[in-house]
């Protein structure tokens, strides 16, 4: 009972043509040959340099969580770098098609994107820079944080965490096929509806975008279940809930958003899936469906996403404000009871996303005020960061300066987010671009934090710092690439701009377009001191020493810097909040005496070959190729079943081992090959 | 540098057009509009009472506490919680809230574009004129049951009239939008919204779809047009004798998807009193208009897409 | 409030040379817990979107549950649930005292109920869909054959893990792995049946069915 | 992470089970069921109808919870008790809220009865 399809279909390749490779598209086929000469580049030179098996063994096999956290973020920093491009391509869209008598390009009728083509771009870039940019990259911080923060070895799961990798990458994986390969949803980031059907979407993008955020979608849930089960379970003796590092607390108030709203997205494309393959009608606008339906399931999970994003973003802003104001953290207790405040209220106020959908007032209303209470706790975490700096002393280093940013973007995302909450106002600029500049000032509120993190932290998982002179650099064409961009799209709202507009029909507009074009071609530059700075970092190698900042006050600086594989040599007793400064205040060792055998799991292959499989998975679905779907689904449980029968449980390392660890550190760090481990060290149980 | 320097040369040019003209948002042209810009101001302004005062903060403490005036100001490196401090911080955020989330509450009540109570008191005499708007893949239908007149991308109302809108699809969620009169209400295939706005005095206007409906979307806009009540007589008067339109032609011309280029209007004389329904019973029916991946690509051509208005 | 410091005396631990195994058995089954849990909002949006879509619109001339469902055989399916859930609950209490037989003969009997719960469902859906009531033909029916059909699929995934169990407890005996997962497999079976009677409750009984 | 220190039959998990608790959890859920069929069958008036079912699906949701499940306040169970009660509530939210928002929905954006009945079908 499966639905036809536009267009042939054959047994062997489902829908799949020559036709679906767009080899005479003037923008796809050069970015193709580049992005096929990197990737030639990259595995020559990892053939060249006999590196196969290292990055199969230390890498792809890893449950190392700080190895997988460095994958996530990876990953995040170049789906990062692809949505910035979708978005330079929307400007300049954008900037070229204004006005009837603008000129037309490459085909187009204005501008150089036919709007089919334009359409695809803005839907990847929602879909890239919420699901595969920002989650990763926040998915990895916790990964490699939490850990080392609450004292564990490892995660509670150390395989379902490569298995999250995996599912994230194969996800990330079907968007960027979707490039070369057929085309990608036009239907925007959250699949408008019943835009998404088979009636208006016949082609394979809806079922690309689906399929990637669903399957990645997973992989964030199993990562919630992670996270939580570490913090619960996994803490080290001593650690009370009340010691536990704000950064740990919020992630997991995020577990807990990841592990609730994630299983409604899964519902809600899953049953768009049954009505676009079976021809059912859950979404459809006749036959007894309802796509307001599909809007409020996806909403439910929408709303309380950006929490998800939005509260890793303060537990960073809480580590990195005290370390640089040489002060612990103002008002503990009240952030986590914010924290707790925000994801909860969060999860009650989805339906302000459709305010304009036709609602009662009563509704209305009760939505309104509901989202305005989230203000209340963001609030009370802005004045802790504010008193945290008072009678501090403060030093801008470049996390520092990312952190102060935030701040401020964050009380400009505020107070326009109560605008939008309150529903008279939002009725007139509801789905214009004064929304899009609102959210993107709060995703930017993340990015900083992102930023702030991956350069705080960075010395601690490799060893050295970044290049300070060009992270600054870096941030101020950043910070006047976000001004040049979103100041004008403020206006451009008010002034009655739409969103999503291939094609701009009020030429009044043409001033705020250019500079946002302005805005946009300086973020380039900001891209090119980031690249810089990695470059100039990754050739010096300048070591961090200890304690590469001078400040810092979690329990994740007590382990050896870069942290060894096996984080720490001897699991420590958590006196305090702040143990690491602590520990230097009081005088306390800061370096175990004796050294115990450690236990650690042995790597897998089977999670990154289950990611190969999905990922086969959801492109047989995409084209509809039956005998695949059947062999891909038949691989998966198998896996599982095979999994299931591998019961080595890891090797110990001896202390004397350890020591010889400890005492040359440098040895130990991220990149280094491990020595091969004989398997059942600690043998069967009974 | 030299990129600088365009930018530069560019900037005075690109700041005279960012005039506060352009944001229309702030050139209400009805009661309903007046009311969301002054919901507007005033949820602002009461905002502001807490932002400033934070933001000056954020600015401020940074540079007053770095490090390098160490030995002129206070450090208290254990200080870290104050009862007063977060009784503020939780309490001037709340009592905030609470107004605002009062002041929205109220906004909504007096503005639901079902049966705003404040027309009811703005302009408790105002005629009422009847418009059924259907939004078709990609153009605007305006259906005047009283005149029997439909119009393609044209709304012509007298002004001061209260315009009494419902709304409905053929196929794709649409917005339906006229910035500075009426509020933002969705259209929906198979199911009907409605929006309700006075226009306080002639003029010419934008409307626009705003929820996006498929590759024809950025066209679909709409002139609108508040006349003097006598002119808008003489512009019914005028279509008199356009060509008849019932639901068989509606559907066979109309309502398949195209792009009308440039909004260009055209005029039928409603012959099917029930026309606006029928197309809501067909959408429930399972009625679509099937937008192949061929329409889809080749939209921005207006040779390969046929322009729509007049047959 | 916190920010008193501890002082540092010559008894105060700094590191925890004991502390390193884990209750392994634990995080598992909390882990597990996890998942359930977040199973359950899969199965709070299947109820959102039943619920939204129970009115004879979405139902678009077809009959709603009332119509379609007897709740005397949905009793009898309440039973049946319960019987599965109770054997292996039950065959469970062997690891108490390391009983193979036992749990081996629970999961068996809770299996064999189960495919036998799973057997009643689908015919009864069979006979829906035989009447014209079938899945493709309005919203309604679809979230209806969504909500029936997702909860035997988790009937269906319990039955091939107790085929699993049985060759693992063969090849490994009760060893704590094997005592793990079979905790995890008990509370699954459970969830199942909580699941159910909300359904029997909701779909059933407030949908009119007699 | 290590297995080998363990005696799985000395976990609290295992000692918890017993065959009363199972006895009893299984009878008062099918006691619930049979009376929440019986309260349906005698077509009380909607708000009681309701009342009585929720009534009964808490005892055996209750039942369960306690005597399959295990939940309780000892160590062993606290954090599935707590994770429980956390989630419970969105799992009733995001039913409850998404049928209020629903009822005013189809209030307003149905069609009038009057419109549909004059249609032509």
């Amino acid at each position: 009972m499966q639905v036809a399809v536009e267009g042939p279909w054959s047994p062997l390749l489902g829908r799949l043509t020559l036709d679906a490779i767009p080899y005479n598209n003037p923008i796809i086929v050069p970015t193709f040959i580049v992005a096929a000469l990197a990737g030639l580049v990259a595995v020559g030179a990892v053939l060249y340099y006999k590196k196969l098996g290292y990055i199969w063994r230390e890498w792809l096999c890893s449950v190392d969580h700080k190895k997988i956290g460095v994958m996530y973020i990876i990953l995040g920093l170049v789906m990062l770098f692809r949505g910035y491009v979708d978005g330079l391509m929307m400007r300049t869209q954008q900037a070229i098609a204004i006005g009837p008598d603008s000129p037309g390009f490459l085909g187009a009728k204005h501008g150089y994107l036919p709007p089919f083509h334009f359409d695809q771009i803005y839907s990847a870039h929602g879909t890239i820079m919420l699901i595969f940019a920002a989650t990763p990259l926040l998915t990895g911080l916790g990964n490699i944080i939490v850990p080392l923060q609450i004292g564990a070895r490892d995660m509670a799961f150390p395989y379902l965490n490569a298995t999250s990798l995996w599912l994230t990458f194969a996800g990330a994986a079907l968007v960027m096929i979707s490039l070369f390969v057929g085309e990608f949803s036009s239907a925007t980031w959250v699949g408008l509806m019943p835009y998404s059907e088979m009636a208006s979407n016949p082609g394979v993008g809806v079922d690309y975008w689906m399929w990637a955020i669903q399957i990645s979608s997973i992989g964030t849930t199993f990562n919630s279940i992670n996270i939580i089960a570490t913090i619960v379970k996994m803490r080290a003796p001593g650690m009370t809930w009340f010691k536990l590092p704000v950064f740990s607390w919020v992630q997991l108030t995020t577990a807990i958003i990841g592990l609730t709203a994630f299983p409604i997205l899964t519902v809600a494309l899953t049953l768009l899936g049954l009505d676009r393959y079976l021809g059912t009608h859950f979404f459809t606008a006749g036959m007894g469906g309802n796509f307001m339906l599909y809007i409020n399931l996806f909403w439910i999970w929408g709303h309380p996403e950006v929490y998800f994003l939005v509260l890793p973003a303060f537990g960073v802003l809480s580590e990195v404000v005290p370390a640089f104001s040489r002060k612990a953290l103002f008002g503990y207790p009240t952030m986590v009871a914010a924290s707790f405040s925000i994801a909860g209220i969060g999860w009650m106020v989805w339906a302000h996303h459709f305010f304009t959908m036709g609602m009662g007032p009563d509704q209305i209303g009760f939505f309104s005020a509901a989202t305005m209470i989230v203000g209340i706790p963001t609030g009370v975490k802005a004045f802790n960061w504010l008193f945290t700096m008072y009678r501090g002393r403060i030093s801008y280093e470049t996390p520092m300066l990312w952190a102060m940013i935030s701040i401020v973007l964050l009380l400009i995302g505020g107070l326009t987010g109560m605008m939008l909450s309150a529903s008279v106002i939002d009725y007139s600029v509801h789905d214009s671009v004064f929304v899009v500049a609102h959210f993107h000032c709060m995703v930017l509120v993340i990015g900083a934090a992102a930023f702030a993190a991956v350069i705080f932290w960075w010395p601690k998982v490799f060893g050295f710092k970044l290049n300070e002179t060009l992270g600054k650099w870096f941030f101020w064409t950043f910070i006047a690439g976000s001004v040049l961009v979103f100041v004008p799209m403020f206006m451009a709202g008010l002034a009655g701009e739409t969103r999503r507009l291939d094609y701009v029909f009020n030429t009044a507009l043409a001033p705020y377009m250019l500079w946002e074009e302005a805005g946009v071609l300086v973020y380039l530059a900001s891209v090119g001191f980031f690249v810089l700075m990695l470059i100039v970092s990754l050739w010096q190698r300048v070591p961090a020493g200890e304690s590469p900042w001078g400040t810092e006050r979690g329990l994740e600086w007590l382990t050896r810097t870069p942290v060894p594989f096996y984080n720490f040599a001897v699991t420590p007793h958590v006196n305090a909040l702040d143990e690491t400064s602590w520990r230097r205040e009081a005088g306390a060792a800061l370096r175990p005496t004796r050294y115990v055998p450690i236990h650690l799991p042995h790597g897998s292959g089977l999670p990154f070959i289950l990611g190969m499989d999905v990922f086969a998975w959801g492109f047989a679905l995409t084209w509809r190729i039956d005998w695949l779907i059947i062999l891909t689904t038949i691989a998966m449980i198998a896996i599982v079943f095979i999994r299931s029968f591998d019961r080595n449980e890891g090797f110990i390392i001896p202390a004397e081992e350890v020591e010889a660890y400890e005492a040359n550190i440098n040895t130990a760090s991220i990149f280094a090959e491990q020595p091969k481990r004989g398997h059942g060290l600690v043998g069967e149980a009974h | 540098m030299r990129v600088f320097g365009l930018v530069a040369l560019l900037a005075p040019l690109m700041l005279a057009g960012c005039s506060v003209h352009n944001m229309v948002l702030f050139f209400p042209a009805g009661p309903m509009a007046a009311t969301e810009l002054h919901y507007t101001y005033l949820i602002t302004g009461i905002m502001m009472i807490v932002i400033v005062p934070t933001l000056l903060m954020s600015l401020w403490f940074p540079i007053k506490y770095h490090i390098s005036r160490q030995h002129k100001e206070k450090y208290t490196p254990d200080w870290t919680f104050s009862y007063v401090i977060e009784v503020l911080a939780w309490g001037i955020p709340l009592g905030i809230v609470a107004v605002l989330a009062w002041l929205s509450v109220h906004g909504i009540q007096a503005i639901d574009p079902w049966n705003p109570p404040l027309l009811a008191k703005a302009a408790p005499n105002a005629p009422v004129e009847e418009v059924d708007v259907i939004a078709t893949d990609w153009q605007w239908v305006f259906i005047y049951p009283a005149e029997k007149l439909v119009t393609i991308d044209e709304l012509t109302v007298p002004a001061g009239a209260r315009v009494d809108v419902k709304l409905t699809s053929t196929q794709n969620m649409n917005g339906f939008y006229i910035p500075q009169v009426a509020p933002m209400v969705d259209a929906m295939p198979a199911m009907q919204t409605k929006d309700t706005f006075v226009i306080s005095q002639p003029g010419d206007f934008t409307g626009f779809s705003t929820d996006f409906s498929g590759a024809g979307f950025s066209w679909m806009r709409f002139a609108v047009h508040a006349v003097t009540p006598a002119d808008f007589t003489a512009w019914v008067q005028s279509h008199q004798g356009a060509a008849p339109l019932d639901y068989a032609a509606f559907d066979a011309h109309i309502a398949p998807p195209q792009v009308n280029y440039g909004a260009k209007p055209s005029y039928f004389t409603l012959t099917d009193p029930k026309l606006f329904g029928e197309v809501i019973t067909a959408a429930q029916m399972g009625k679509t208009y099937p937008v192949s991946q061929a329409l889809n690509k080749a939209v921005a051509d207006d040779d390969a897409a046929p322009t729509a208005g007049a047959q | 409030m916190h920010s008193e410091k501890p002082t540092l005396t010559a008894k105060t631990a700094l590191w925890a040379y004991e502390g390193e195994e884990h209750d392994f058995i634990s995080t598992r089954t909390f882990g597990f817990w996890l998942y359930l849990l977040s199973d359950a909002l899969i199965f709070a949006g299947l109820f959102a979107s039943y619920a939204v879509m129970d009115n004879p619109m979405s139902a678009f001339g077809h009959p709603l549950a009332n119509g379609l469902l007897s709740a005397s055989r949905g009793l009898i399916q309440t039973f049946i649930v319960l019987g599965s859930v109770f054997s292996v609950s039950v065959g469970s209490l062997g690891l108490k005292t390391g009983n193979k037989g036992l749990v081996l003969g629970g999961l068996a009997a809770g299996g064999l109920l189960g495919a036998l719960f799973i057997w009643f469902g689908v015919s009864d859906l069979q006979v829906m869909a035989a009447a014209g009531n079938g899945p493709l033909e309005s919203g309604y029916l679809a979230c209806l054959y969504a909500l029936l059909i997702t909860h035997a699929l988790h009937m269906g995934f319990g039955l091939l893990w107790i085929v699993a169990m049985f060759v693992h407890v063969a090849r490994w005996g009760l060893d704590a792995m094997n005592t793990a997962r079979l905790l995890c497999l008990r509370m699954f079976w459970q969830f199942q049946a909580s699941v159910w009677v909300v359904i029997y409750v909701y779909v059933y009984l407030f949908g009119g069915a007699h | 992470m290590g297995t080998h220190h363990y005696d799985p039959t000395q976990h609290p998990e295992v000692r918890q089970g017993t065959i009363l608790r199972y006895v009893l959890a299984t009878v008062i859920s099918a006691a619930a069921m049979v009376g929440a069929y019986y309260v349906a069958m005698s077509k009380p008036p909607l708000v009681s109808l309701i009342e009585e079912l929720a009534g009964t699906l808490l005892v055996a949701l209750l039942a369960q919870a306690a005597l399959y499940f295990g939940l309780d306040v000892s160590r062993a169970q606290i954090w599935k008790s707590v994770s429980l009660v956390l989630t419970l509530p969105l799992f009733i939210i995001s039913i409850g809220i998404t049928v209020w928002a629903f009822s005013s929905l189809y209030g307003r954006t149905m069609p009038d009865p009057a419109i549909m009945s004059s249609m032509a079908m």
